[in-house]
């Protein structure tokens, strides 16, 4: 696992059933490319997170691929309908295996 | 083009020893901020001067606007537009300019492209490191002499 | 593993790799395009892209992509060593077909947004974005 | 937004054809998660005697809208993953005499204007924020002293600084940091290097211009740590010093010399009165 790797997700705690909330990612991680050479001359091997998810109660919201040319701290930010009370799941999947998980409860009005 | 560039570089070779010996950047001397002779004795080339403008040795236009210069994005204007310099100035000036304007303008924020000596803290290139032995002006001679001869062609 | 910064400007994705490399890349949006297309038409209208006209440095350089109706959205960065960036799937419950993003550009060049919608059909899009160049020294 | 951003780099280029007439920041004002207005121009100290005009402004107004965006919401600031880490650090028990931060400090929030006061003198030494963090680790703690610039270290100094964010900058600069601030204040117009630029050519005399894409500000340090997209990471303002004169082709100074914690004396103090942004982000 690479060090220190952080998620912070941005949810509201409550919404109306059937709303379209705003949510908010970032996640620590170099993102290193395999572009980079050090200070040797020796490539840096690539090292990224390849693929995040986001599900609420079990049914997918968005699936991205990422490449290298998603920046240090990959962010992202969409939008997700609730359709009732729940539990939303993110899911960051690294290219050394390492899978970072974070949920997040949502309340319906 | 290709075939140009060849010519001037056997000229080049041919004249050096020939025709004048190069002006050390310790020996170049100034009237009024100006430099009379030319400081190798060969014409400088403005297509090459042109090149010098941008980024690398020169990077002149991190400072100055120059319309000729298009084709290249992010024109500084920190300094005046040199739209016209071969107009405003004499070959002269702008040798003495190009190579140490603080003899012209003795506050002036443009840093000196023939000169080697009396610096503070002087580095080694961009290492952040002591230099080691005597600097290298930041243009050599012949570019010092190729970016007035382009500047030369600035007319309004 | 510790990099100077120049090391990392002339090693990574700086302006530097943009200006020797441009070429190559070109040919491979044409790939990957055709590989998330199949090949198909591909239309213009119904997808936004929005970044900015400068972008003060290529490292992190913010994009919004919407594209209403869309099953996925690829994005691709014409001049970058490898112009792929990132595809968005969305799901039954995502809310609009949108998402932002941060993204590398190894100096200016255009960004392109491709969308497969619900029908089968393709749009695409494309900004050019102008990244900085340092001033001193970088 | 873009099409804003454009044009005034056209007119700041238009501009300076006509008459060298600083450019300047923008308009824009700097309220943080909808709720924290940041004083971003303010009277320019006394000390200055007008040398940069009458006004004073944040490095945030010379930044793109994109650039500036990043730091409006505390959840799109990425340096804020940097200060959730230094957040655990401070509970963390290391070194020899098993303790924590939190072991002797109730919380961050205990050093609340802090950051705003320094560098600052204690018994004759000129002393930064780094100086104390360490301070404490050694004789305290009795851990390993953190690197200047490593993102523990810098994470550590932007949680404290967190604590100040909107206190107005005030370093004292008479008394016994006179000395520290005149020193400072010489290296400040100093020309280095091969170059022979000074801090002042480019963020006193040329605030507000472009050096090619750069448009540069006044060079305030309110912000620091900053993170900055260039190396996508918490930046020290020592790096920083380190970073403009070695680009000067000049023998730089170390991070945490004591030529350094002067300069920083010096540069803090002409931002007195402009609000604390740590941690911001810049280019």
């Amino acid at each position: 696992m690479a060090d220190g790797v952080k998620p912070r997700v941005k949810v509201p705690s409550k919404a109306a059933a059937g709303e379209a909330i705003v949510i908010k990612t970032l996640i620590s991680h170099q993102m290193e490319s395999g572009q980079r050479k050090d200070s040797d001359g020796n490539v840096i091997p690539r090292s990224i997170i390849n693929r995040f998810t986001a599900d609420f109660n079990g049914q997918n919201v968005v699936d991205v691929t990422l490449e290298p040319a998603i920046s240090t701290n990959p962010y992202f930010e969409f939008e997700a309908t609730v359709p009732e009370s729940g539990e939303f799941t993110f899911t960051w999947y690294d290219d050394d295996g390492s899978v970072y998980t974070e949920t997040k409860s949502v309340e319906t009005s | 083009m290709k075939k140009m560039l060849v010519t001037a570089g056997l000229i080049t070779a041919f004249a050096l020893p020939l025709h004048a010996e190069m002006v050390a950047p310790t020996q170049v001397a100034f009237t009024d901020g100006a430099v009379e002779g030319s400081l190798t004795g060969t014409a400088g080339d403005p297509a090459a001067g042109r090149v010098i403008m941008n980024k690398g040795a020169g990077n002149c236009i991190a400072c100055h606007m120059v319309s000729d210069l298009e084709e290249f994005p992010f024109h500084g204007d920190v300094g005046p537009s040199l739209d016209g310099v071969g107009d405003r100035w004499t070959e002269a000036e702008l040798r003495g300019i190009v190579s140490n304007a603080k003899e012209m303008f003795p506050d002036t924020v443009m840093p000196s492209f023939y000169r080697t000596t009396d610096f503070v803290r002087p580095g080694n290139g961009f290492t952040g490191k002591a230099a080691e032995g005597e600097l290298d002006p930041l243009l050599t001679a012949q570019q010092v002499e190729d970016v007035v001869s382009y500047l030369l062609t600035l007319k309004e | 593993m510790k990099l100077t910064r120049r090391e990392t400007i002339f090693a990574g994705f700086g302006a530097a790799v943009a200006t020797v490399l441009p070429l190559p890349a070109l040919a491979s949006v044409d790939d990957a395009v055709a590989a998330f297309t199949g090949g198909a038409d591909v239309g213009s209208d119904g997808i936004t892209l929005n970044t900015p006209e400068i972008a003060e440095n290529g490292n992190t350089v913010p994009i919004e992509v919407s594209a209403p109706g869309a099953v996925s959205i690829m994005i691709l960065a014409a001049g970058n060593p490898n112009p792929d960036v990132a595809t968005f799937n969305f799901g039954p419950l995502a809310a609009s077909q949108s998402a932002s993003t941060r993204i590398r550009l190894a100096g200016t060049q255009d960004v392109i947004a491709v969308a497969k919608m619900a029908d089968g059909s393709f749009v695409r899009t494309a900004n050019e974005v102008k990244v900085t160049i340092g001033g001193c020294g970088g | 937004m873009k099409n804003i951003k454009a044009l005034s780099v056209t007119a700041s280029i238009m501009g300076l054809l006509a008459a060298p007439a600083v450019a300047g920041p923008d308009s824009d004002s700097l309220v943080i998660n909808g709720e924290l207005e940041m004083v971003t121009e303010t009277a320019a100290p006394e000390h200055l005697d007008g040398a940069v005009g009458d006004t004073i402004y944040s490095g945030w107004r010379f930044r793109t809208d994109e650039t500036q965006a990043l730091q409006l919401d505390d959840f799109d600031n990425p340096a804020m993953l940097t200060v959730d880490k230094a957040i655990d650090y401070f509970n963390t028990v290391d070194g020899s005499e098993g303790k924590s931060c939190a072991s002797c400090h109730e919380g961050p929030e205990e050093f609340a204007g802090l950051t705003a006061s320094l560098p600052r003198v204690e018994d004759g030494k000129l002393v930064v924020l780094e100086d104390i963090i360490n301070g404490h680790r050694a004789e305290v703690m009795g851990a390993e002293p953190w690197k200047w610039s490593g993102q523990d270290m810098q994470g550590m100094v932007a949680l404290i600084g967190l604590q100040s964010r909107g206190m107005p900058v005030d370093v004292k600069i008479d008394g016994d940091a006179a000395p520290f601030w005149e020193q400072g204040k010489e290296m400040y117009y100093t020309r280095y290097g091969q170059l022979e630029l000074s801090c002042a050519n480019c963020h006193e005399q040329n605030y507000g211009n472009m050096i090619r894409a750069d448009h540069l500000s006044q060079g305030q340090t309110n912000g620091f740590p900053v993170y900055r997209l260039k190396q996508a990471q918490l930046i020290s303002k020592h790096n920083r010093f380190r970073g403009c004169i070695r680009d000067t082709r000049a023998e730089t100074f170390a991070e945490g010399s004591d030529e350094f914690r002067a300069l920083e004396l010096y540069v803090a103090s002409r931002g007195n009165g402009l609000s604390i942004e740590t941690p911001a982000v810049r280019q």
